[in-house]
Formats: structure tokens, C-alpha cells, sequence
């Protein structure tokens, strides 16, 4: 009885340190402290998923959430000139009628979770009792690979999508060539073999523990932000069409054994239960080697085959 | 039973480590000395917690995990407070004299 | 065998993606992909309406999972006209776009415009409130991307605006199917439909299911996004915003409060004389603010606007007639107005701008182009025999038989107002001036001038064969609770 | 005062705090975090709820849904930060038009 109080105030402390960071990070005035305190709530976020017995979900928040999301934000701070430090006024009236506006939303939508029955009406039993047949044991591995695979597979469309449309906006700014500093490059180069094990790994184990073709991919990310911020260029032969390859890979090969099985009798995204395994691991392994690459080139911003950045005016096309 | 006492007392002193380090990063005067602060304290104390939790581990597996774990908070913490150290000494931070 | 296969109803969203990604690898044909896969949809589009016709309503358990653990796609007749006025407006704005984009540097319009196209049938034949929330993202990043397209001042911060009332919008709607998800154990419309019951709670999430999907739609007062959005994309993408991709959020917001809501007759109607108010609002501002514009684009982007608010009028009657009306409003619309900005495109190309007191001499030099916008315009203005008429008519009759006639001085003052703005426009074009020292016009590829007059055409035949379509409509009896 | 409820309360408290900056802080950046605290605050109701099962074991379909949320997530701050740089470039400022000071 003891042991669950002490681990109620934990979790009323890590609740509070949260909606604190929330608050902090939107009213700090220096939008570096903003960020950096953002990345620190991403972390807490993963401790709270943990709390929750979300451990796969802690994965992915801390290595997508906090880690990935805290790396875009740093570099866009870092290319961003207009750093006003101060939010012009807002008048009190607005700030106070928003307020009252918000509370009455916090009183409303607290109610409702309140007033939800303390037992729920839940998909655990459905998932349970069909997961020999998805060929996965990690529960939430089985929804995202197989029970709802079509969520997933249009999520890496959403991913794809997201390179396509930075890529479309053509560079802000190059990166300065920064100097590389010789420790930052000793590091990369431990790490980033590391990191590759670490996500065969993680993509080997989503099978039936925590972890799973996003989390791999996110750590496949890291080494690649790691490597581009040592200055690390791909060489241009790799750029073109071998890079955009590798970028699509996971979504057509998901296509491609998704549909693959309708030719024998199959629905779209159902797998024979007996090859199911297989199946699925190489859809993973592809998926994760394009989330990997896609988030890295989300971290570059620009897309590497395009040499110069003369293109500051992408026209419309003929007119003008 | 001895080996839960001794979990708990490697606990105990990492957690002190980490408030000590903490109290650093909090009341030091400059970067230089709570870098310092920082990094020792919580390499120490976070090598207490991961030999605390080897003590409790199932198997050799979860062990060589957690030597990982431990090892590459290690090399980030170091390399990070080098990187940190070395920025603000370009930007030209004097360290702090008495 | 073939055509009877089971299997086109996923075909419908795959082709496209994978026509995306196949213009994002052969950059160099992307044209060329792009149109092939523009068939391909637009024929799998096409067969599937046919098995539907024939054998009604289809449903397809992906990956042999059924709800509530899996997801189900379910075409009906409301969904099947969805996906056929997509079809129609995005094979013609290919083709249009084609000779519209000459340039290497905008290869990126046919991958985006892709998925976008992807995401729509998704949306269309999705029962899952979930799998909605992520067709949604899809459109909505797709879409900002496509009005950043054209990378001027304008552009980019419309696009900037635009993301972040999707993404806000978005997030309302998430909130919303995670307490549905929470209350009831499913996100599976069929099922919520049996299980969702008029309880307090059940309020708050209606609210910020229908604000988030609102904000998206861009109803009158929420509109304030869509103008700039709209107007400073590159012509073709206009046509999109405005005839495809604000009926989404729209069509989702339908589908809940005709199925998955909790509200009987009386409450529904009660209710929706919120959105009827807020229709007719929308309606008259947007007819008066287009009729100010000076800019042709901008013009037509009010336009939308106000058309938008028709759509919410058929919600007080709580009728099938009426909602057929909206639905009517909503092919005639999307036809006429992706024949309006191709117009617009064309105007734009040919001299230079779209400035609406330089018109003059367009007619000659123009004369398809300006048939079809006054086709389409005739269309928007609901005079017979268009479609808007139709639409018109039939909303009309639903208002009377409800016995809530006063709806039908909204539709009056709309099509007086869309009269006004329509008019102003071809004033100008069809003054003629010697133009020697005006800069001279560029000519435009036919192609461009044929498609826009194709939709104004078609914006006018659909009210010819509208019994047809209304047959198609009432496949699975789409308005009636219970049935999904 | 459970867990569950404790942490579906501190994700509405989030999730309004969110809203409340998105429209109320006018510099881009603020508004992208927000939006992402909006966004952890929904995914934190939807695991929270889930933890609510008979036997203890965790619904994990919400589980799969906050995944797939995490990853719309980072992918639409990814398009939101290229677009900011971009109105910097173009305009000096990090702000929409009509929250520019004068």
C-alpha cells in the first residue's frame, strides 16, 4: 500500500514538472531556453509513458519526440535570424477571455475523463486472443504491423510526404561548414557503428519486446544527424536516384508484399500465418532503413542532389 | 538478502552523487565548474545505480546491457561536456576567479 | 473475373501512391508517370462505381481483420460520388497542369498532388475515425506544400498559415477520437454508431470533433485562412483547395453527424440551425467580400468561401432531400470552380496578371476561356439547366417540405450576389481597346483552354443527368443512421 | 486519485495549455511547440485511458495509435520548421503578417 503511494507522488510529481515545462516553454522569452526545455519535456514524456507500462511508446517518444523533434528544432533555431526576444503585449482582455476559454475546456474535458467507467470497453482482449495469428508477440508491434498495418503503411506515406514537401520549399541556407571539432568526430566515430547495431537491434526485438521498425529507424536517424553534423557529405553519385530509392524502399516494399498475397487468395495486408514472420520482418527492416534516411534528411533540410542554392524563386512555372 | 542490502546502499550513494551533481549545476558560479559538477558526479552516480541494478539483473544478457548503457552515457557526457566546454571558450567566456 | 475482382476498391489509393513515388524517383518523366497514374486511378475509379452500381455497396476487412480490430474501407453511394467528382476534377487538372507547369523546378507539384489525390480516396472510402485522422494529415501537409509550390512572399506565409490551422484542426479531432476511442472501444464508425449514446460528455466531444473539422472546412468565421491560401497557389493547385480538398474535412464532419453522433431527428435539426446561420453568413459575406476583390484569384477564392456556406444550409432541414442538395452543391461546385481557376490560370499566363479592370480584350483573344467561366459562373449562380440548379432545387424543396422556407432567400441572395461578381468579371473581359502599347499577351497551349471549358461544360450537364446521379447517390441509403 | 486519471488530467491540462499558446504567442516557433504540447497532451489521454483493462495489461491499441501519432507529429513540425525558415528568408521576421509589430 505504502509502495503505490510513494509511486503516486512520483507520478504527481513527474505530472507537475510537466505541465510546468509545458508553461515554461511557451512563455520563456528566449526561444533557445524555449527549445531546450521542449526536449527536457520530451524526456519526461518518455518517463511518464514508462509509468503508464508504455515502453514502446517511450521509445519512440524519446528517440522521435524529444530527440529527433529536438534536433529540427535546434537547427532551425540555429538558422533562424529573427530572434525577437520578447512577445509583443497582448492585451490583458485577450489573455484573460482565452484563459477563462481554456478553463472552461480543462473543467469540460475533465469531466469527461472522470466520468468514463474506471474499467474500459478496450481492445486488449481482441488483441490477446489473435496474436498467435499475427506472428508477432509484442501486442503493439501486432497492431502496427498487422492488425492495423494500413494505419502504418500510410504513415510512412506521411513521412515520405513531409521530405517531399521540405524538399519542394528548396533550401533556406546552406549550413556553415563548421569547424569539426576532433572530439565531436572521435564520438561519431564510435557511435555511429553503435548506433547501427543498436537498431538491427531494436527492429530484431520489436518482435516480441519493445521496440519496432520506428524506433530502429529514429536510431538509424541519430547516426546520420551525428554524421552530418561532423560535416559528412554523401557523395554526389549516391545523391540522385540511389538516395531517393532508399528513401521509398520501405513504402514499396510494404505495397509490394501487402499486395503480393492477393494473388494468392489473400485480402490486401494479410499475411499467410505461416510465412507471416518473415514477411514481416522484411517489411520492418525496409520500413526502419527508410524512416532512418528520411528523418536524416528531414535534419538536412535540402534535398542533397540539388547543387547550388541559386533557386531562391521557384516559379510557378511559365508566367511572371 | 545481502545482495538487496548492498543494491540498496549503491542506490542510496548514486542518488547522492546525482543530488550532489545537481547542486552543482545549480549553484556553481560558471559553465567551466558546472560542467564539471555535472559530468562527475553523475558518471559516478549513474555507475553506482547500473552495478546496483547488475546486482538485481536475471542474466549475463541484461548485465552486458547495462555495461552499455552505462558506457555510452560515458562517452556522450564526456564528449558533450568537451563540445560545451569548447563553445564557450570560443565565444569567449572567461572562467570564473575567486 | 477481373473487373469483378474485390480488390479495385484498395487499387483506387494505391495507384496513386505509387505514382507518387514513381515520379519522385524518375524525376525526368514525372509528367509522364504522373498521367499514367492519373488513368490508372481515374479508371479503377471508374470500375469500381461499376461494381457498386451493379452490386452495391462494397466492403473491404484490410488485411482480413474486421472491426473493431482492424480496418474496414466501405463504399456506398455517398462515398462512390466522392471518389467519381474526384476523379473527374483531378484527371482534368492533370492534364491542365501538364501544359500549365513547363518548368523543371516545380517536378515536385506531380508526387505531392499524388498523394494528395492518394489521401482523398483513402478518406473517402475509410470507416475508421483514426485512419480519418490520418488521411487528414496527409491532405493537409500535401495541400500546404502545394500552395508553398510557388515560393513568392504570399505563398509562403498563406502555406505557414494554412499548416497551422490544419494541424490545429487536426488535433481537435484527434482529441475527439480519443475520448470516442475511450468511451465506447472502438474507432470503427459502424460500431460507434450502435454504441454512442446522448450522454452529457458526449457534447464536448462532439464540439471539438465538429470546431476541428469546421476550422479545416473553413466556414464563415472560420474562413480567414482560406482566401490567401487559395488564391496565391499556382492555379491548378487552386483548383484542388477549392473544388477537393476542403469537402474533405467536410465530408468527415457529415459522416459524423449523420452517423456516429448520438442525435435524433429533432435534436440534429435543432443543432444544425447553428451551421445554417452560419452558412447563410458565410454565404452573403463571401458574396459581398468577392464582389469587392480587384484580383480574378482572389476573387474566386471568396467565391469558395460563400459556396462553402450552401453546404451547411441542408443541415437545419435534416432531410434526405437535403442533404442530396449538399451533395449536389458539392460535385456542381468542385466541376464549376476547378473551371474557374483553370480560367483564372489562363488569364494569368496569357497576360501576365489578374488584375480584373485590365481584362479588356480577353474575349478575343481568349474566347474558350471566357465561355467557360461564363458556363461556370451560370453553374455557381444556380440557373437552370446547370447542376447548381439542381442543387438549388432540390434544397429548396426540402426547406419547403420541412416547412422551413425562409432558407430558400439565402439561396436567392447567393445566386443574385454570384450574378454580380460573375458579371464584373466578364464586363471587363469583353471590353475591347486597341492594344498596342499593352505588353503582348503570351499564348496559351489549347489544352488549357479545353479543360477549362470541359468542366464548365460538365458543371452545366450535371444538371441534366442528375436523376442518374442521384441514383448513384442513394446506393446503401448513406443518410440513414444505422446503415453504414 | 489513480494513476490513469492523474496523467489523462495532466494531458488536458497540456493539451489546453498548448492551445492557449498557439493562439496566443505570436513568433512561429512558439506556436510549432505548442501545437506539439497540444500533441502530447492528446497522445497522454489516449495512453493513460488505456492503462483501464481488467487484467492489467494495457490496451495496446492506443499504444499503436500514439506511435503512429509521434510520427505525424515529428513529420508535420519537420514541414512547419522548413516553412518558418523560409518566411524568415522572405520577410525578416519569424511571424505571420498580421501579427507583425509596426
Amino acid at each position: 500500500m505504502e509502495e503505490i503511494d510513494l509511486l503516486l507522488l512520483f507520478d504527481a510529481v513527474l505530472g507537475f514538472t510537466l505541465v510546468w515545462l509545458a508553461w515554461q516553454t511557451l512563455s520563456s522569452l528566449d526561444l533557445f531556453r524555449a527549445v531546450v526545455l521542449f526536449i527536457a519535456f520530451g524526456l519526461l514524456m518518455a518517463l511518464a509513458w514508462v509509468r503508464l507500462d508504455a515502453p514502446d511508446v517511450a521509445l519512440a517518444e524519446a528517440t522521435i519526440g524529444a530527440g529527433l523533434t529536438g534536433a529540427l528544432l535546434l537547427s532551425a533555431l540555429a538558422q533562424l535570424s529573427a530572434r525577437q526576444k520578447h512577445e509583443s503585449e497582448t492585451s490583458l482582455f485577450l489573455r484573460l477571455t482565452l484563459g477563462v476559454l481554456m478553463f472552461f475546456l480543462l473543467i469540460g474535458l475533465g469531466y469527461i475523463v472522470f466520468s468514463l467507467p474506471p474499467q474500459a470497453l478496450g481492445l486488449s482482449v481482441e488483441v490477446a486472443k489473435n496474436i498467435e495469428l499475427s506472428a508477432v508477440a509484442n501486442p503493439v508491434t501486432a497492431v502496427l504491423i498487422n492488425y492495423r498495418s494500413y494505419d502504418t503503411l500510410l504513415e510512412l506515406g506521411v513521412l515520405l510526404l513531409a521530405l517531399l514537401a521540405v524538399w519542394s520549399l528548396g533550401s533556406a541556407s546552406t549550413r556553415k561548414s563548421a569547424f569539426v571539432n576532433p572530439v565531436l568526430d572521435l564520438l561519431t566515430r564510435i557511435l555511429v557503428p553503435v548506433f547501427i547495431l543498436v537498431s538491427g537491434y531494436l527492429l530484431w526485438v520489436g518482435a516480441f519486446a519493445p521496440g519496432g521498425a520506428f524506433q530502429a529507424g529514429a536510431v538509424l536517424a541519430a547516426a546520420g544527424v551525428l554524421l552530418f553534423l561532423n560535416d559528412w557529405h554523401l557523395e554526389s553519385k549516391y545523391t540522385g536516384f540511389a538516395l531517393r530509392s532508399v528513401l521509398v524502399i520501405g513504402l514499396v516494399m510494404f505495397i509490394a508484399i501487402g499486395f503480393g498475397f492477393v494473388f494468392l487468395d489473400r485480402v490486401f495486408l494479410e499475411y499467410p500465418p505461416e510465412l507471416a514472420g518473415g514477411f514481416i520482418l522484411l517489411i520492418e527492416a525496409a520500413a526502419s532503413l527508410s524512416i532512418g534516411i528520411i528523418l536524416a534528411a528531414l535534419f538536412l533540410g535540402r534535398d542533397p542532389s540539388v547543387k547550388s542554392d541559386s533557386c531562391s524563386d521557384i516559379d510557378t512555372g511559365v508566367h511572371k | 538478502m545481502i545482495i538487496d542490502i548492498v543494491t540498496g546502499v549503491l542506490l542510496l550513494v548514486g542518488a547522492l552523487f546525482f543530488l550532489a551533481g545537481t547542486l552543482g549545476l545549480l549553484r556553481f558560479p560558471d559553465v567551466y565548474t558546472r560542467l564539471h559538477a555535472l559530468t562527475k558526479a553523475d558518471n559516478v552516480g549513474l555507475g553506482l545505480i547500473v552495478i546496483a541494478l547488475m546486482l538485481q539483473a536475471d542474466s549475463w544478457f541484461v548485465v552486458g546491457k547495462l555495461l552499455l548503457i552505462w558506457i555510452l552515457i560515458l562517452l556522450a557526457g564526456s564528449g558533450v561536456a568537451h563540445l560545451v566546454a569548447s563553445t564557450a571558450q570560443k565565444r569567449g567566456l572567461k572562467p570564473w576567479k575567486k | 473475373m477481373f473487373i469483378d475482382s474485390p480488390h479495385w476498391i484498395t487499387a483506387i489509393i494505391l495507384i496513386p501512391i505509387l505514382g507518387a513515388v514513381a515520379s519522385f524517383l524518375w524525376r525526368q518523366h514525372s509528367v509522364k508517370l504522373a498521367l499514367i497514374a492519373a488513368t490508372g486511378t481515374t479508371t479503377s475509379v471508374g470500375i469500381l462505381s461499376w461494381q457498386v452500381i451493379n452490386s452495391g455497396v462494397q466492403r473491404y476487412e484490410l488485411g482480413a481483420w474486421n472491426a473493431p480490430l482492424g480496418i474496414e474501407l466501405y463504399v456506398d453511394g455517398l462515398s462512390l460520388s466522392m471518389l467519381l467528382v474526384t476523379a473527374i476534377v483531378g484527371f482534368a487538372i492533370s492534364i491542365y497542369a501538364s501544359a500549365y507547369f513547363r518548368d523543371d523546378k516545380t517536378n515536385f507539384f506531380w508526387p505531392l498532388w499524388l498523394f494528395l489525390w492518394s489521401a482523398l480516396n483513402a478518406l473517402f472510402v475509410s470507416s475508421d475515425i483514426f485512419n480519418l485522422f490520418v488521411t487528414l494529415e496527409i491532405i493537409g501537409l500535401s495541400a500546404v506544400a502545394l500552395v508553398a509550390l510557388s515560393g513568392g512572399v504570399d505563398a509562403i506565409t498563406a502555406a505557414m498559415r494554412y499548416l497551422l490551422v490544419s494541424l490545429l484542426g487536426s488535433m481537435l479531432y484527434l482529441m475527439g477520437v480519443a475520448l470516442l476511442y475511450h468511451s465506447y472501444g472502438t474507432v470503427d464508425m459502424a460500431l460507434l454508431s450502435l454504441r454512442t449514446e446522448m450522454i452529457p460528455s458526449m457534447w464536448l466531444i462532439m464540439g471539438l470533433m465538429t470546431a476541428g473539422l469546421l476550422l479545416k472546412t473553413a466556414l464563415f468565421p472560420l474562413h480567414f485562412w482560406l482566401p490567401s491560401a487559395h488564391s496565391s497557389a499556382p492555379a491548378p493547385v487552386s483548383a484542388l483547395l477549392s473544388a477537393l480538398v476542403v469537402k474533405a474535412s467536410f465530408y468527415i464532419l457529415w459522416r459524423l453527424w449523420i452517423v456516429v453522433f448520438p442525435l435524433n431527428e429533432y435534436a440534429r435539426a435543432d443543432l444544425g440551425v447553428i451551421f445554417g446561420i452560419l452558412g447563410a453568413l458565410a454565404v452573403v459575406w463571401g458574396g459581398v467580400k468577392a464582389l469587392q476583390q480587384t484580383r480574378l484569384k482572389l476573387l474566386i477564392a471568396y467565391s469558395t468561401v460563400m459556396q462553402i456556406g450552401y453546404l451547411f444550409l441542408a443541415f437545419p432541414l435534416a432531410s434526405v432531400m437535403g442533404w442530396k442538395a449538399t451533395l449536389y452543391f458539392i460535385m456542381t461546385h468542385a466541376v464549376a470552380k476547378t473551371a474557374m481557376f483553370m480560367v483564372a490560370g489562363n488569364i494569368l499566363i496569357h497576360k501576365g496578371h489578374d488584375r480584373i479592370a485590365d481584362l479588356y480584350s480577353t474575349v478575343q483573344n481568349l474566347p474558350l476561356t471566357i465561355v467557360a467561366f461564363s458556363l461556370s459562373g451560370i453553374s455557381l449562380m444556380g440557373l437552370p439547366p446547370s447542376g447548381g440548379f439542381v442543387a438549388k432545387w432540390l434544397l429548396l424543396e426540402a426547406a419547403v417540405v420541412s416547412g422551413q422556407w425562409w432558407w430558400g432567400i439565402v439561396l436567392l441572395v447567393g445566386g443574385l450576389l454570384t450574378g454580380a461578381y460573375v458579371f464584373k468579371v466578364l464586363g471587363y473581359a469583353f471590353i475591347q481597346e486597341d492594344s498596342n502599347n499593352a505588353p503582348r499577351p503570351i499564348g496559351i497551349s489549347k489544352r488549357m483552354e479545353w479543360m477549362a471549358l470541359c468542366m464548365a461544360l460538365f458543371a452545366i450537364v450535371l444538371g441534366f443527368i442528375a436523376p442518374f446521379i442521384l441514383g448513384i447517390i442513394d446506393i446503401g441509403s448513406p443518410f440513414t443512421k444505422g446503415v453504414l | 486519485m489513480t494513476p490513469v486519471f492523474l496523467y489523462a488530467l495532466v494531458g488536458i491540462v497540456l493539451f489546453s495549455i498548448g492551445l492557449y499558446g498557439l493562439i496566443l504567442y505570436k513568433h512561429l516557433l512558439r506556436k510549432i511547440l505548442a501545437i506539439n504540447i497540444m500533441g502530447s497532451g492528446v497522445f497522454l489521454v489516449m495512453v493513460a485511458l488505456a492503462a483501464r483493462t481488467e487484467e492489467g495489461v494495457p490496451d495496446a491499441v492506443p499504444h499503436a495509435m500514439v506511435i503512429t501519432g509521434i510520427v505525424v507529429a515529428v513529420s508535420a513540425t519537420a514541414l512547419a520548421l522548413a516553412l518558418m525558415l523560409r518566411v524568415n528568408e522572405k520577410t525578416g521576421q519569424a511571424v505571420l503578417p498580421e501579427d507583425r509589430e509596426t
